[in-house]
């Protein structure tokens, strides 16, 4: 059939390439990279979510002839596990996760590399940012408390009490503004939720739901608030939005394909993407901060005292507790139940 | 050979079913006709590659047959248990949803009963059944004795199931990764071979147990005492009644047996690894796809194993048509199918007057002939 | 002589059968046409040709003379055709006027004129005596004040030729005589009609000429004054038809089924519809339940067979209390019912002849084992019926009910539920809308059962087929027993009489 | 107390009552659909057709940097979204009155083709991808009426749609019991034969049915996406059957129908703003309970009232003259 040839190959998950989140981001890089060095590349869409057609996307992608196959998200460890070995002169990127086999356990083979990045500090940083500019009345709505979605909520509770002591200033944060949508699609409820928030006083809520977090876009636009992206700088969806708390999928995807190109391939390795390596971070220039220096400066210094790991930001619920004891920021009003993971 | 030509017409002619699925091959062979066109529109030079892995593309390998076969056992069983509710005067809308309680119930024992040893598949299935049934028996009972319509019933049954069995899943049987755990290995559909004979490591016996259903409803229905009251009820509740069958009774009874099916279909799906049950808040469309392989099926048990083959083997060619037409162009080209299998009867008339003309023709031939010598 | 409608040498064919065959059919002005034929005979095919319903295979209508083409309900209405059906075209959720107006409306600034409309239905209901509620909803009156509305709907479009198919089939005796009066006061109008009836004695009193139809054929039309009922039913069936069913006196034997001050409520209205009725039926005798439509004969029936509670009272069959019993368990400890409504009850329509004649059955020994069906008894016992009762049918045992007349659904019925052999036999309205031939075999048949020591109860609104019959008769007014009376001794009038509530017996 | 008024009284007019209009356009669709005999499964397929046109169109006028007020593009969108739908259930029409054939197939069939059409048009022609992305907010406040006491709030921050809707439902029901057509209409739904003999084209009228029910189907997918789904992926969530459940609910009659889809959204907003809602928000059930509460109570609502169903006698029956 005459179909062109691949070199490098994204598999989605589900949803499309625009999904504001995950694939799109990931995408991005890999568009931006194989243009600038005109490779041949393209994208495949399972025919379902299963390991199987997993599998089979990859084997396909194989056969248009790609040499690297970028698969985000951690429906693909078990898929990966398995095609690392079946194609062992295909080079695999795994993002968020490790290839991982129900019964042998995880094991990253010399033709793959896993990222995962530490959203917990994304997340954080965009807590910290948002105090900064004088909000005072925050919410978070994560899609599904998976980990990668807790861990931005816990960084964003940690930032944003951590910045408040800072600046002597209270804020409100309630358990009933930290709650799980249950999903991760667009919907009338969502938004009605959200504009419910808004409604009675929250000012910013961020939204760490993949599609879901355009409904907030939506009602923060409509009520005139604001909302946080996530993953990837939304500030071009809506100019509701005030920053976005980013993993560097694009850049970290782009640095691993040179190092590739350039035959250093971090073969086998898993690598945690945090501040220090730039895996993390709010995009600055995009922002809409109302007091723009202020945050900025601000950003910059806590920014480094992470990367520094000066300060260690909590990933789990155990650790956000151990924080606020460590830094005095008063007692959590936060409960387990509510944060979970 | 015009004679043989003639007397197999006649003998489809004589035969109403027969006439049924010819007229339903003919609405396939439309259904790809207009996809061609729209190909040929789309993208002329792939048109002919697209059309080939739509319609042999499924055929050309044994793992691309066992692809066909896994996807074909829950529509199958969905198609049945919506086919049978028709069959009995009932409108099951909510396969959806009785095949997600399923699911859940056939995974949360699939999960935790490892104690069951050998049986815990079985159990597990019947489990499935249960939940189906338990989801199926709601809409029966307020259709019986409040009568609320049992489409409406179903509807908002479908998303109660939706967001609760998401709820169970969380408190019970929860993996991080956004999804249900998978179940033990005892608890697992075996592939008895059939996962060598198609070199499909997701080949599994869901198939054979869907045919296995497919067939005992055929019975029911057709052969059975029981069977023959649902379809009394079916037909005219109030003759029914008079005939002294409670026609109450009835209603629940199929509308239980139609959940436990849909219910069947979600241990036959989700019993094994590797396809999670994901935690989301849209509908299992394997619930509505049952509905279109009831219908072109025209409600007949054994029919709806051919229209869910049909509909797997079909969607499974645009998924290999990928990357030369989007698969949402099967979509697209299916829903023909289906459209043109609602014109059956226009169809049928068409067959039955082509039929009558060419045996006329004939027999007019042969009587000049016998003129002639 | 001229004459209001011409139809020449009409054919008419369905798949499989020729329900019109060259016929013809000349109307004159002002006069009471009847037509007359066996069930399936071709009447209201005919009928449905000329008011434009079916269109004809070939022939030529003519009216006043004109020939005009038919092709559909509005063509016959511009030519002052209208046309009342055998079965009733009537929305139920509809008002009375809104059923008249409907395609015929007349609108200000596009609303409906209701005013204008339910003035013009009030004075032509007292022009012609109708007395009829312009606001009444379908569902809520009575199956004659139905039957005046679809006269209406005539009279409301100024037909001045009007064809009544069977007319009489679900009337009272009293609405009958109304009706008869009703198309008098038509003709002195100036209006003709064309009358279908399989009551000779309607015929007689109001038709001047009569043309009858067989197998779709024209057999002959005559003037009514000039023949008698027997010739008539000879040309209609085509062989002698002995009106004096030879009616041994009853053999009586004990008691079977017997009903002490019962009630019963029927669910439909929540109303309590019968109210107190005792009787006694014994073997061997008909006992008829008379009365004018609506007087909770039908709802008796029910509370006896178990479709509808009895609230007071009790019913014992055999001795045995069968009061709170569900339905199956009253027909195998003997009950056979003919219901009423053929079509809703008595069959499935979409089921083939063999399943329908098992409705009663299908789960006893005979065509059950372990729970499957055993097709071949059943095919037998269809055959064995088809045989007895000949049922005619296209394609016998696997006919579908639906294709079949009226009359065999009716035979269909009678076999099924005779043949069960059961002591007591219910029959309700078993001859409405039949031709006299049948009715003649299924009175014969009832006969017969009572004969072989069966207990028979009658259900019937038609006078001469109480007194054909019955040994006693038990007359019903407002849901209560009147009078239990002996067809030898009582008259007519008297029964009359009672049964219009304006007599009481003590003796009940 | 107060507040709590304030929050409900935001729940409504900002939510419940767009969501209403919606579920009331399209349920007002079915009902002339089904009242003229043809029963229409195909709502949720025909709200996805407009919804997609819909955004197709608005997405193209914005490419020229919102040439006009947004007002003037909604109102665009809509009346797109309303043709389109009145087209695309010809086809419906075509199968259910012109050959008589099995009502729910063909209406399946639509179902299946309107998201396919969409996500395959989106991916091919419109933006290589899914969605059709045109999200901005498209309320609208008019001047005077928003100060207005009582109803002001209906003015203030409501969506073009809401206003077309209230328009419509009532100009349909008087259309439905005080004219021709309505009478004619709701006669073919329950005695076809009747309306048939009296001269009346059942065949003409059930088209009028099932195509105005198209339209209204249509206008309400694309008063959905504008509202609700800026970011449009061809899935209206089971909105289109819920309309359906509505209109069985309603028993076939419009404001029964109101009443019904007024209760509907009303529970659906107020369990989605739970958190926020005086005195709710203490109450911490799980966000799922919440989300299956307004169809919960929208059954155990049926379960307690639903008698006798009003459902149009001939619903469903293909009408052939033969038969008898
Ligand atoms: N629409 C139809 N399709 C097929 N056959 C029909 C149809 N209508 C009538 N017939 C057949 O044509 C014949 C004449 O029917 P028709 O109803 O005219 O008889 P009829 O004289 O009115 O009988 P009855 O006294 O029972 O009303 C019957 O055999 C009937 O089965
Ligand atoms: N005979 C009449 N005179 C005056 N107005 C009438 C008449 N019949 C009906 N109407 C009016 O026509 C309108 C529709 O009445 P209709 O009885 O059809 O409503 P409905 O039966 O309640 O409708 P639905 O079937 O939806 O319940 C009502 O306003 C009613 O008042
Ligand atoms: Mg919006
Ligand atoms: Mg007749």
């Amino acid at each position: 059939g005459g179909v062109d040839d691949v070199e490098i190959a994204l598999i989605t998950d589900y949803g499309d390439i625009d999904d504001e989140s995950f694939n799109q981001g990931t995408w991005e890089g890999i568009v931006e990279y194989a243009e600038e060095h005109d490779i041949a590349y393209a994208y495949y869409r399972p025919s379902e979510v299963s390991d199987d057609a997993y599998i089979e996307e990859i084997d396909r992608a194989v056969r248009d002839g790609a040499k690297i196959i970028v698969t985000p998200g951690f429906l693909f460890s078990q898929a990966v596990y398995t095609s690392q070995l079946r194609h062992p002169h295909v080079t695999f990127i795994l993002l968020d996760a490790v290839p991982e086999d129900e019964d042998e356990g995880v094991f990253v083979a010399h033709n793959t590399v896993s990222i995962f990045y530490d959203e917990h500090e994304s997340g954080f940083l965009a807590g910290y940012a948002a105090v900064y500019d004088e909000f005072t009345e925050l919410g978070y709505m994560g899609g599904i408390a998976v980990p990668a979605v807790v861990r931005f909520g816990i960084g964003f509770i940690a930032g944003a009490y951590y910045a408040a002591d800072e600046l002597g200033v209270t804020i409100e944060f309630p358990d009933n503004r930290y709650t799980y949508l249950g999903t991760f699609n667009a919907g009338a409820d969502v938004e009605s939720e959200a504009a419910g928030w808004f409604n009675a006083g929250t000012e910013i809520i961020f939204a760490a739901a993949g599609g879901a977090g355009g409904s907030v876009m939506s009602a923060a636009e409509d009520i005139s608030a604001w909302m946080i992206g996530v993953d990837v700088d939304q500030s071009a969806n809506s100019d509701r939005v005030l920053t976005s708390a980013m993993k560097a999928l694009a850049t970290s995807v782009q640095l691993v394909l040179d190092d590739y190109y350039s035959g250093k391939f971090p073969s086998g390795q898993t690598l945690y993407l945090s501040a220090t390596e730039d895996g993390v971070g709010l995009p600055l220039e995009n922002s809409r901060f109302r007091n723009q220096a202020t945050v900025e400066a601000a950003y910059n210094a806590i920014f480094d005292k992470i990367a520094d790991g000066d300060l260690i930001v909590p990933s789990n619920y155990d650790e956000l507790l151990d924080f606020f004891t460590d830094w005095e920021l008063g007692n959590l009003p936060i409960t387990r139940e509510t944060v979970g993971g | 050979m015009n004679k043989l030509w003639t007397r197999t017409l006649e003998a489809v002619a004589k035969k109403p079913n027969a006439i049924n699925i010819m007229s339903s091959l003919l609405a396939i062979v439309g259904g790809l006709l207009f996809g061609f066109i729209l190909m040929l529109i789309i993208n002329p030079n792939l048109a002919f590659y697209g059309l080939y892995r739509i319609t042999v593309g499924p055929l050309s390998s044994m793992r691309d047959i066992g692809w066909v076969l896994r996807n074909a056992a829950p529509i199958l069983l969905t198609g049945l248990s919506v086919a049978f509710a028709f069959r009995t005067g009932l409108f099951n809308i909510g396969a959806t949803g009785q095949l997600t309680v399923g699911a859940f119930f056939a995974l949360y024992v699939g999960v935790n009963w490892t104690w069951l040893g050998p049986a815990h598949l079985w159990v597990a299935l019947l489990a499935a059944m249960l939940g189906g049934a338990l989801w199926g028996a709601i809409p029966g009972l307020l259709k019986a004795f409040r009568n609320v319509h049992e489409v409406v019933a179903s509807i908002m049954l479908n998303y109660i199931a939706l967001h609760m069995i998401n709820l169970m899943v969380r408190m019970t049987i929860y993996h991080p990764d956004e999804r249900a755990l998978y179940p033990a290995s005892s608890a697992r559909l075996p592939s008895w071979g059939l996962e060598s004979v198609f070199s499909f490591p997701g080949m599994n016996i869901g198939i054979l147990i869907a045919l296995l259903m497919a067939f005992i409803i055929h019975l029911v229905l057709n052969k059975t005492v029981f069977g023959y009251e649902l379809k009394s009820v079916g037909l005219s509740r109030p003759a029914a009644r008079y005939a002294g069958i409670n026609e109450k009774s009835r209603v629940v009874y199929s509308m239980i047996i139609a959940g436990s099916i849909a219910g069947l279909a979600g241990g036959v799906m989700f019993l094994t690894t590797g396809i999670p049950f994901r935690l989301s808040n849209v509908l299992l469309m394997q619930g509505f796809t049952g509905i279109a392989v009831a219908l072109l099926a025209l409600s007949a048990p054994l029919g709806v194993i051919f229209a869910a083959l049909f509909f797997s083997w079909i969607t499974r060619g645009g998924n290999l048509a990928d990357r030369a037409y989007d698969p949402e162009l099967i979509e697209i080209i299916v829903a023909v199918i289906i459209y043109f299998s609602a014109l059956s009867l226009f169809m049928k008339q068409v067959l039955a007057d082509f039929v009558k003309r060419r045996t006329k023709e004939d027999v007019q031939l042969h009587e000049s002939q016998g003129d002639v010598s | 002589m001229e004459y209001a409608i011409e139809m020449l040498d009409i054919t008419k064919e369905f798949p499989g059968i020729k329900a019109n065959d060259q016929v013809t059919l000349k109307v004159k002005k002002g006069e009471i046409h009847a037509l007359l034929g066996e069930n399936g005979a071709g009447k209201s095919t005919l009928m449905s040709i000329l008011f434009g319903l079916y269109k004809a295979d070939t022939g030529t209508i003519k009216v006043n003379g004109e020939t005009v083409t038919i092709d559909n309900p509005n063509d016959a209405n511009a030519l002052g055709i209208g046309m009342v059906h055998q079965h009733f075209k009537l929305v139920d959720r509809f008002t009375v006027t809104q059923n008249i107006i409907l395609g015929y409306e007349d609108t200000r600034h596009g609303f409906l004129r209701y005013d204008a409309a339910n003035e013009k239905i009030k004075q032509l209901s007292e022009q012609y005596r109708l007395n009829v509620d312009p606001h009444a909803y379908i569902e809520d009156i009575s199956v004659g004040q139905q039957q005046r509305v679809e006269i209406l709907k005539t009279l409301y479009r100024e037909a001045d030729i009007l064809i009544l198919d069977e007319p009489t089939a679900s009337l009272t005796p009293q609405e009958i005589k109304e009706l008869m009066s009703i198309m008098r006061n038509m003709t002195k109008e100036g209006k003709s009609i064309v009358f279908i009836t399989h009551k000779l004695e309607e015929i007689r009193q109001v038709a001047d000429r009569c043309t009858i139809l067989r197998k779709g054929k024209h057999i002959d039309t005559v003037n009514v004054k000039d023949t008698t009922n027997e010739q008539l039913a000879e040309k209609m069936v085509g062989r002698k038809v002995l009106f004096d069913l030879d009616k041994k006196t009853a053999k009586v034997k004990d008691a079977v089924l017997e009903m002490r001050h019962a009630s019963v409520l029927s669910p439909v209205t929540k109303q309590q519809v019968v109210k107190d009725v005792s009787f006694t039926l014994k073997k061997g005798e008909i006992l008829c339940i008379a009365g004018i439509e609506g007087n909770g004969q039908s709802e008796l029936v029910y509370g006896l067979t178990g479709m509808y509670p009895i609230i007071k009272g009790n019913v014992t069959l055999h001795g045995e209390d069968i009061t709170k019993s569900s339905i199956r368990k009253r027909s195998v400890t003997g009950l056979s019912h003919i219901p009423e409504d053929r079509h809703k009850h008595g069959l499935i329509l979409d089921f083939t002849l063999e399943y329908n004649l098992i409705m009663q059955s299908y789960f006893t020994e005979a065509f059950q084992k372990r729970g499957f069906l055993k097709f071949d008894a059943i095919r037998e016992h269809a055959q064995e019926l088809i045989e007895r009762f000949d049922i005619r049918t296209s394609a016998g045992p696997v006919t579908m009910v639906r294709s079949m007349s009226g009359g065999n659904q009716q035979k269909a019925i009678l076999g099924r539920e005779i043949e069960r052999d059961t002591d007591v036999l219910i029959a309700v309205q078993p001859t409405r809308g039949l031709d006299v031939g049948a009715i003649e075999y299924i009175h014969r048949e009832l006969l017969a059962q009572r004969d072989k020591g069966k207990a028979v109860l009658l259900v019937s609104y038609e006078l001469d087929e109480v007194f054909n019959l019955s040994d006693r008769i038990l007359v019903m007014y407002e849901g209560e027993n009147v009078g239990v009376f002996d067809p030898e001794t009582i008259t007519e009038q008297e029964l009359g009489l009672y049964m219009a509530g304006s007599k009481r017996s003590e003796a009940s | 107390m107060s507040e709590i008024f304030s929050d409900l009284s935001f729940a409504v007019f900002w939510y419940a009552v767009p969501i209403m209009i919606v579920l009331l356009l399209v349920s007002l669709g079915g009902l002339m659909s089904e009242r003229s005999g043809v029963v229409n499964i195909a709502l949720e397929g025909i709200m996805v057709m407009g919804a997609f046109t819909a955004a197709t169109v608005i997405y193209f006028l914005r490419q020229a940097d919102d040439p006009m007020g947004r007002q003037w593009m909604v109102l665009i969108g809509l009346s797109v979204g309303a043709i389109s739908g009145f087209l695309f259930s010809f086809f419906h029409a075509f199968a259910a009155v012109r050959m008589q054939s099995n009502q729910i197939i063909s209406a399946t069939a639509l179902n299946m083709f309107a998201p396919a059409l969409h996500v395959f048009m989106a991916r091919t022609y419109i933006r290589g991808t899914d969605s059709i992305n045109i999200r901005t907010t498209y309320r609208i406040t008019v001047p005077i009426l928003s100060d207005l006491p009582v109803v002001g709030p209906l003015f203030s921050n409501a969506f073009l749609s809401t206003y077309i809707g209230i328009a419509i439902l009532i100009a349909l029901t008087i259309m439905f019991y005080k004219t021709r057509l309505g009478l004619r209409l709701r006669s073919c739904g329950e005695n076809p034969h009747a309306a048939d003999s009296l001269g009346i084209d059942v065949g003409k009228i059930r088209y009028i049915g099932v195509m105005m029910s198209g339209l209204l189907a249509g206008l309400g997918g694309a008063a959905y996406m504008i509202a609700f789904d800026n970011d449009f992926d061809g899935h209206v969530l089971g909105l289109g059957f819920l309309a359906l459940a509505l209109l069985i609910s309603g028993q076939w009659k419009p404001l029964r129908i109101l009443v019904f889809a007024m209760v509907f959204s009303l529970f659906y907003v107020v369990s989605s703003q739970h958190g926020s809602i005086g005195f709710l928000s203490s109450v911490n059930l799980p966000s799922e309970v919440y989300r299956s509460m307004p169809f919960i109570i929208t059954l155990v609502v049926l379960a307690f009232f639903s008698k006798a169903t009003q459902a149009p006698k001939a619903l469903g029956e293909p009408y052939d003259v033969g038969k008898r």
